[in-house]
């Protein structure tokens, strides 16, 4: 299962990557950023996970003396916890970013919001 | 001891609690985000003190009590203290300087402020990798939100482009992260560091990815086109920020993480710092824009020092001097910049100009841009120095080279920048603005660099503390600038008086270094006297010149060569703010100080071969250096050129010199071109002439010197201005020196030693006096003047003298060294090198002439009828030079006695023979008080006689001859004294063609055209700043990890 | 079983990311990220990670997708491409 | 050798004899190429009048103190010249101060002449006078090169620089002249000399003083017969140096006059035979051909 | 093309780089020593029975005081940057809204908000916590925006909320520096009988506390993105 989830992973950071490198609109590229970090969600939990082990909670069909070989590893869902918040923070001020370029520029074109030369 | 997660405590509680604050109104919170703020800074700093007196070991704090490796662990040790001190003090200084802004945008501004501030804290204190990566989201996410501080599309953009960045990066470290996790089993860092060369094979791409990932936070050239909109479009409070803090922080995680990479890591840093340090250096060159500049220029010096961490174990235990005096001259004086930046309100770097409308805000400005270039007595220069040395005793000859290339671009870019801001025009901008609060925090960070200085040079050693002590007096000089020149004249000349007493102890029994500051010291007095004439207050012109005093001072004490190179920089600043103060001599000044600068690059690296081959930095490191001995001694000549003004590199000189006053004339052609001099009779000391390399480099500076004098002199034949004539003679007479001292003889260097004092005397007339007529003239063009015998007696008769001395001419002290020159061409057999010193003499007769006749001789000027003699402020310190250069004449013995005695040491052959006042070589004598008597009798004779015959004469007015067809409408046309010597520029014109100039232009351009293309990349879309972070990515695993393995 | 159905989720979530990206209206692309979000929190409860299928439901395919769809509702008509 | 009080008058008498050698061949050869030109010339002794007529001149009017030091430097460096020179070889009396300077005293003193003519010139306030010190300077500074490179090759042959030294070196028949030892610095020099020698082709110096201003007519009376001095002094002290350097120098008076005219009559044919350059030309003339074998001397020795 | 050429170029390049570190990760079937350590002593240490929960609060709490401390400063960041617009602009034009969802709304937002309680206080117990309660708080205001466009008078109660929550966070943190083993330590609080409501010292405070303040940070961006307009 690990591998079909890291590869699934994987793919999605590709094509969040792809997004990020190709797409013109903000909106999606926004979106692109979203999916990487999806896929890096993806493979994060999938790195944790053990073959045939069980969500790592106690209870009463897991007591704490069997737990350590039942489970999976609870730091990178921890982690991914946190990650998920954080992406969700860039994205938020992203967007913000892209709604304020919008109405200063009137369009979403990436190759076009930049100043007029470079110095 | 306070615990250091209060740090994060109380920003955290601060940030929170501004919510509830709104209603009391946004100065009490801005009071209590800056007490917060300093709260913080307090905390780190009693840390840092503590480990500073006692030798401990820094606590790792854990927390929610649980066991160490498990938990989160904040680190706290001196490397912690120090940095979280950095930021905090920066996170006061930033926050006090953004006032307006923050109370403008309210108290969520604020939390966000003391949110970044935290996080940045985080960073460097926590002792785990994913908290590192959580406090770095908070501090860019907080960066993006100070960013739009300033709501404009500029500032916009770059927090887009900023965050989509960030966020591609942070991605590929949490990758890293997780597979690290995964292979080792821990999150702790210092588990990690343990666990990964046992666990992980070489070439694990999970440390490679948190490895780019750390790197990429540094901004690594090409891969930063979003770090340099980020500089430019953020406000310039929120870039000194980032620039301070941000980057040092950022810094701290690469020393932190980078040695989970393992060695590979070491050289890809290396490799990518310096290439961003070169890179980023070259493309600012064509940038007109401040805040543009600023942002390559912070990113340059990031690669730098993240180059020397890559390189660190090379540098052994001088690593992190090195690191931290770079990096903290860059966090105080970029910082600066960038408030200053704010200030200007302009990007336009021509706009500069503006700042000289508030003298303090730009004496700020310059000690921020001299501190950034590594000029003493900042840190950088004891930083950049025992780098050098560091690399090149490692043999690390090609790093070396590049930053001292990278170096060289960041000068010219800075130094225009500055040079421009001197000198243009600001009549049409407006002063620019500055409250309470933008203007105390550069002020504090300037003030700063000095004991910061002072601090780094007591671990490096080398400096005394007489390195530091007068620059104290020379900045009460400054402090005192609002008195009027005179007083500010009597306390130079007590100064200096003071320091030459303290100098007689250290050169007694040294002849060559009584000849040096003597003339150094002497020269000093003189000029500062000269300076009475002056009236009103002459801002800026005591603690420069004074500054240029002490530089020289110290290079006849040094007693090592780091001694000797801080001389040497000092002078070079000094010496820059004097002669930048001619009316047209922005150009000139700007590429005296870039030529000054190369030179100096060159010399430190030619000093560190030395130091790499003696492994001591004392003086006699310069003896028989044995580590590419040929490299090591041009690359010290050539710095010691660049201020001889030798060919190729002298032509900086006729500008700089010949738009500068009279008593700075003085000081930078009689003095100041001595000091290269000075250097040079160093290096080829040490050098000696047995090996057959020293052999070649001798021939080279032989024929350099000759070809310089002739050019010099042919220069100074076709000048209209008398100013450029002594400046191009100059440049002439110092060819002579360089000659004398290539030839390795007795003769030889005798008569080095010999123009070296009388070019001192007798160009030192000639600059005071030609400078004090073009004063009272008003012009310095010859052909403006002329019939002025009448009106400046007592200067013609100065003038009359000095350029009989200078041509040569018995029987006055000139002679003299031609003389022994011609010996010495004849015994060495040097015909060829000979005859072009032997010819440029003659030439120097065409221009001496001409500066005599044009302006004494001839008719008089109509406006001129009642034009004064030159100021006896002038006139004294001559005629008391006059005085030297006669009895010189009368007794040359006297001079070259005690010269020849020490010369004998170093070259017994052919010493000069004395029978009485008769000298003698192998070919030839002459016995100078008796050619005087001769000439002076006949001379005496001849003209009682005519005085005599024609005592009856009646004198004819000057006015009394008729007017010879001089049209009013082009005078100079057809004035006889301009264009002078127009046939012999005709046939020989060829050789004042300025190649050396096209050259160096020519080379600009290059540069430019290179940084155009090199600027190509930064195209200003986010689009293509990400591709290039994740080519950056896969172009480095692909060169270092070769794909599968 | 739960191999063959995580594997079909994967394909159908990638097909949804691809759908993102390309598909010609911006609304469309907007909730096919949704979706992608979705699918992941049920791959994170095969994964034996329900705190995270929970945070990934509530935060990545809801609140996440609200603010894209807010943000889409202020740009007048531009939303292709 | 040091000083000796006798020297002084001993001195002053070659100094007389020199200037008297001088008179005359200023008388003597405008002679010569007056009867070429088939026509009758001043009569030999006139120079002489001229001089007495000068002196015997009240100048009235000055333009002050350079106007007098022009004639006395130019004056001080024609006699300097010859007091420095060792006239008669193997002569105590007539060996002058040599012993205090050599040939490098020598070169440099013929500038002290030059610059105070300048100087003179310019006091006097005439551009023209201006214009000719110009052209002068630029020609003299020119053909000094050669010269000094001919000095250069004849002092390394001999390994002195010292005057005495080389006379006595090539003391012993003709075969012992530098002349014939090195016939190459000779050319060389010779060469060199038709540039001070105010001769045509390179006398397009003296074509403001032809032009009746400048020097000769600001200067009258004592000055211009200060100037005459001189002009019978400075070039003898050439000539003579020549002599002493190429020449084999001379053992008695009448070989030194022989000599001595016989170097003068060089430039003089020289310039019946050329017509006059332009400034320029004959400073690019004189970077070409002298120069070359200049530079051809020194390689030799 | 050029440029999708090169990116799909970079893409590969990156593909390659991911295989590589797939090959290169642990296969090991048994929890690693710090997995081990969470999994064995946290339900002891700290009383939670759900690991995860005690790892994000306790164990690794300082990430999560940052990650809210994120969404603090990006709430802050869209508040005071979209704020300019806001003022400018009379507050929203009221929307037709359908007397469906408003009457909806006023039944549903508060189940919702004690869903969101619920999740958040029973985080130590069962999946879920604070990040997730927060999530569905947030999700009711939106659920209150939809049914009244015009709604002013929370955000000054979201605001205290957040600061409150968030001072008491930071408060109760530094707490466990005195009464307890450390900074977050959550034993300052009995740990209680295993397995209900009222253990795990504070976690449950804690878990309550991060919850109120990521549904307040949430709320407040949604606010600001919702009422940014022209």
């Amino acid at each position: 299962m690990t591998h079909i989830a890291l590869a699934g992973g994987a793919l999605l950071i590709l094509i969040g990557v792809w997004g990020m490198l190709t797409k013109k609109n903000i909106i999606r590229i926004i979106i692109g950023f979203s999916l990487f970090d999806t896929g890096l969600h993806v493979v994060l939990v999938g790195l944790g996970h053990l073959k045939n082990r069980t969500a790592p909670i106690i209870d009463s069909d897991l007591p704490r003396e069997a737990a350590a070989s039942r489970v999976v590893d609870p730091v990178p869902q921890a982690i991914v916890l946190t990650a998920i918040v954080i992406g969700l923070a860039v994205t938020a001020v992203l967007l913000a970013f892209a709604l304020k370029l919008y109405q200063s520029r009137k369009t979403l074109d990436i190759s076009e919001l930049r100043e007029g030369n470079n110095d | 001891m306070i615990n250091p997660i209060l740090i994060i405590a109380i920003a955290l509680g601060t940030a929170f609690s501004l919510g509830l604050l709104k209603k009391l109104g946004r100065e009490l919170s801005f009071a209590i985000t800056l007490i917060a703020l300093a709260a913080m800074a307090f905390i780190s700093a009693q840390w840092l003190s503590a480990f500073l007196t006692y030798n401990m070991l820094g606590p790792v704090v854990t927390t929610a009590g649980g066991r160490a490796p498990f938990v989160i662990v904040l680190q706290m040790g001196h490397m912690e203290a120090l940095f979280t001190l950095l930021i905090n003090v920066m996170g006061v200084m930033g926050a006090f300087y953004l006032h307006d802004r923050l109370t403008e945008n309210g108290n969520g501004a604020m939390a966000v402020l003391l949110a970044g501030i935290m996080g940045l804290n985080g960073i460097i204190l926590t002792g785990d990798i994913f908290n590192l990566f959580v406090f770095l989201e908070i501090a860019s996410i907080a960066t993006a939100g100070l960013v739009l501080l300033v709501t404009d599309f500029k500032s916009l953009t770059a927090g887009f482009k900023y965050m989509l960045a960030s966020g591609l990066i942070s991605g590929l470290f949490l990758l890293g992260i997780i597979f690290l996790y995964n292979t080792t089993g821990t999150l702790n860092i210092r588990e990690l560091l343990i666990a990964v060369p046992g666990t992980i094979k070489a070439g694990s791409v999970a440390s490679f990815l948190v490895m780019m990932a750390i790197l990429l936070e540094m901004k690594p050239f090409p891969a930063n086109g979003w770090g340099i909109d980020l500089y430019s479009g953020a406000p310039a409070g929120v870039s000194a920020l980032i620039a301070s803090a941000s980057a040092t922080a950022a810094y701290f995680v690469l020393i932190k993480l980078l040695p989970l990479g393992g060695t590979v890591a070491y050289k890809i840093a290396a490799a990518v710092g310096i290439t961003t340090f070169v890179a980023s250096n070259l493309v600012a060159l064509s940038q007109r824009s401040a805040t543009k500049l600023l942002g390559y220029s912070s990113i340059g010096q990031m690669g730098l020092v993240v180059g020397i961490y890559g390189l660190n174990y090379h540098l052994g235990s001088k690593a992190f001097l090195i690191i931290f005096s770079l990096l903290g001259t860059h966090y105080l004086a970029k910082a600066g910049l960038f408030w200053l930046s704010g200030i200007v309100q302009s990007t336009e770097i021509d706009k500069w100009s503006a700042l000289r409308k508030s003298p303090v805000l730009f004496v700020l400005f310059g000690i921020f841009v001299f501190a950034l270039m590594g000029f003493p007595p900042f840190p950088s220069f004891f930083g950049k120095w025992e780098l050098i040395m560091g690399l090149v005793a490692s043999k690390l000859y090609w790093w070396a080279g590049a930053i001292l290339l990278g170096t060289m671009f960041e000068g010219i870019y800075l130094f225009r920048w500055f040079s421009r801001a001197l000198k243009l025009d600001n009549q049409e901008l407006a002063k620019p603005r500055s409250t309470i609060y933008t203007f105390v925090p550069p002020l504090v960070f300037a003030i700063l660099l000095f004991p910061a200085g002072y601090y780094t040079s007591t671990y490096t050693g080398g400096i005394g503390i007489m390195g530091f002590a007068p620059l104290l007096f020379i900045m009460l000089i400054g402090f005192l600038d609002f008195l009027p020149a005179y007083i500010k004249n009597i306390l130079s000349i007590a100064g200096v008086a003071a320091y030459s007493w303290y100098l007689w102890p250290h050169v007694q029994g040294n002849t060559f270094k009584i000849v040096f500051a003597g003339i150094f010291m002497g020269g000093a007095l003189l000029a500062l006297f000269a300076g009475f004439y002056r009236r009103g207050k002459h801002l800026g012109f005591y603690p420069t010149t004074l500054l240029m005093f002490l530089g020289l001072g110290i290079l006849v004490d040094a007693s090592n060569l780091m001694e000797l190179f801080y001389g040497w920089e000092l002078m070079t600043i000094g010496s820059y703010f004097l002669l930048i103060r001619g009316e047209r001599s922005l150009p000139h000044g700007y590429s005296y100080l870039l030529f000054s600068l190369g030179g100096s690059l060159a010399m430190m690296f030619g000093f560190g071969l030395a130091h790499a081959s003696a492994g001591t930095i004392e003086l006699s490191a310069l003896n028989h250096i044995h580590v590419l001995p040929a490299l090591a001694y041009s690359l010290m000549l050539v710095g010691f050129m660049t201020k001889t003004a030798s060919l190729g590199f002298h032509i900086w000189l006729p500008g700089a010199h010949g738009e500068a006053v009279a008593d700075i004339h003085f000081m930078a052609s009689a003095v100041l071109l001595k000091a290269g001099v000075f250097g040079i009779i160093l290096v080829l000391s040490g050098m000696g002439n047995s090996e057959p390399y020293a052999r070649n480099i001798l021939l080279v500076l032989g024929w350099i010197g000759a070809l310089t004098a002739l050019i010099g002199n042919i220069g100074a034949a076709f000048q209209e201005s008398a100013k450029y004539l002594l400046a191009w003679s100059s440049i002439g007479q110092l060819g002579y020196i360089v000659f004398g001292l290539a030839t390795m003889t007795h003769l030889g260097w005798l008569a080095a030693y010999g123009y070296t004092i009388t070019h001192f005397l007798y160009k030192g007339i000639l600059f005071l006096i030609i400078g004090g007529i073009a004063f009272r003239v008003g012009t310095a063009d010859m052909y403006k003047m002329g019939g002025l015998i009448k009106r400046m007696p007592f200067s013609f008769l100065a003038v009359l003298i000095s350029i009989i001395t200078l041509a040569g001419i018995p029987p006055l002290v000139g002679f003299t060294g031609k003389w022994i020159f011609y010996n010495m061409i004849v015994s060495e057999h040097m015909f060829y090198q000979g005859l072009v010193v032997i010819i440029s003499g003659i030439v120097a007769f065409l221009y001496l002439f001409r500066l005599i006749h044009v302006i004494f001789l001839g008719q008089l000027k109509d406006k001129n009828r009642r034009v004064k003699e030159v100021y006896p402020w002038l006139l004294i310190p001559a005629y008391a030079m006059l005085i030297g250069v006669m009895v010189l004449s009368m007794f040359p013995n006297t001079l070259l006695g005690p010269l020849g005695r020490m010369l004998s040491t170093a070259f017994p052959k052919g010493a000069l023979h004395w029978d009485g006042y008769t000298a003698s070589t192998a070919y030839g004598t002459f016995n100078m008080p008796i050619i005087m008597a001769v000439i002076g009798s006949t001379f005496a004779v001849v003209f009682l006689w005519l005085l005599l015959a024609n005592r009856r004469a009646v004198k004819v007015k000057q006015f009394n001859i008729f007017y010879s067809g001089e049209a009013p409408s082009r005078p100079e046309l057809t004035h006889f004294g301009y264009n002078f010597f127009a046939h012999y520029k005709k046939a020989v014109g060829f050789m004042a063609v300025p190649l050396v100039t096209r050259f160096w232009d020519q080379v600009s351009e290059g540069l430019h055209a290179l940084a155009g293309y090199g600027r190509a990349i930064y195209t200003g879309n986010a689009q293509s700043y990400l591709f290039h972070i994740v080519g950056f990515v896969v172009a480095i695993y692909l060169i270092t990890m070769g794909g599968l393995s | 079983m739960l191999l063959a159905l995580l594997a079909i989720l994967i394909v159908v979530m990638l097909a949804a990311a691809v759908l993102a990206l390309e598909h010609g209206k911006l609304l469309i692309g907007v909730i096919a990220a949704g979706l992608v979000s979705l699918i992941a929190s049920v791959i994170y409860v095969i994964l034996a990670a329900p705190d995270v299928a929970m945070t990934e439901a509530a935060i990545g395919s809801g609140l996440s997708t609200i603010m894209f769809l807010y943000v889409i509702s202020r740009l007048k008509g531009d939303t292709h491409g | 050798m040091n000083f000796d009080p006798m020297k002084i008058p001993w001195s002053l008498l070659g100094l007389f004899i020199v200037f008297c050698i001088g008179m005359f061949i200023r008388g003597f050869v405008p002679k010569i190429t007056a009867r070429v030109g088939k026509r009758i010339g001043i009569r030999i002794y006139q120079p002489w009048f001229d001089y007495v007529k000068n002196f015997s001149i009240q100048t009235s009017i000055t333009h002050g103190y350079m106007f007098y030091l022009g004639p006395v430097f130019r004056l001080t460096g024609g006699i300097g010249m010859v007091l420095f020179m060792p006239l008669i070889h193997g002569s105590w009396y007539f060996s002058n101060f040599a012993f205090a300077g050599d040939m490098v005293l020598f070169l440099y003193l013929m500038f002290f002449g030059t610059l105070g003519m300048a100087l003179g010139a310019g006091e006097s306030g005439h551009p023209y006078s201006a214009i000719g010190v110009a052209r002068g300077l630029a020609q003299v500074t020119v053909a000094e090169i050669p010269l000094v490179l001919a000095m250069l090759a004849v002092a390394a042959q001999h390994h002195t620089l010292s005057i005495s030294q080389i006379v006595a070196a090539q003391q012993g028949g003709i075969a012992h002249w530098t002349m014939v030892t090195n016939p190459v610095a000779t050319a060389t020099g010779m060469l060199a000399l038709l540039g001070s020698m105010m001769n045509s082709p390179f006398n397009v110096v003296l074509a403001p003083q032809e032009i009746p201003i400048g020097p000769p007519t600001e200067y009258h009376g004592t000055f211009l017969g200060i100037l005459t001095t001189n002009r019978s002094i400075f070039p003898m002290a050439k000539i003579i140096f020549f002599m002493n350097i190429f020449f084999g120098g001379a053992t008695n008076w009448a070989i030194l006059i022989l000599k001595g005219w016989l170097i003068y009559m060089w430039p003089v044919i020289v310039g019946v035979v050329f017509p006059r350059f332009r400034v320029d030309q004959s400073i690019r003339w004189f970077l070409k051909v002298p120069l070359l074998l200049g530079i051809l001397a020194v390689a030799l020795v | 093309m050029v440029k999708k050429a090169f990116a799909f170029t970079l893409i590969l390049g990156m593909g390659l780089l991911f295989y590589q570190l797939y090959r290169q990760r642990s296969t090991s079937t048994d929890l690693n020593k710090t997995a081990r350590y969470y999994v064995e002593n946290g339900p002891k240490e700290t009383g939670s029975a759900n690991v995860v929960t005690s790892v994000v609060v306790t164990y690794r709490g300082l990430d999560t005081l940052g990650e809210v401390t994120i969404l603090f400063v990006a709430a802050s960041i869209i508040g005071f940057f979209l704020k300019n617009q806001r003022n400018r602009k009379l507050e929203g034009a009221p929307g037709e809204t359908s007397e469906l969802l408003h009457t909806g709304s006023v039944f549903l937002v508060p189940l919702i908000f004690l869903l969101g309680v619920y999740v958040f206080v029973n985080g130590h117990l069962s999946p879920g916590g604070g990040f997730q309660g927060g999530a569905i708080i947030a999700s009711g205001t939106v659920l209150l925006f939809l049914a009244d466009p015009s709604i002013g008078a929370g955000r000054g109660v979201i605001h205290v909320l957040e600061s409150f929550s968030g001072m008491l966070y930071v408060g109760l943190a530094v707490a466990g520096l005195f009464l307890a083993g450390g900074f977050l330590d959550n034993r300052i609080m009995p740990l209680g009988h295993f397995g209900t409501l009222l253990s795990a010292g504070a976690i449950p405070v804690i878990y309550s506390l991060i919850g109120l303040k990521v549904g307040a940070e949430l709320s407040s961006i949604l606010y600001a993105l919702k009422d940014a307009k022209e």
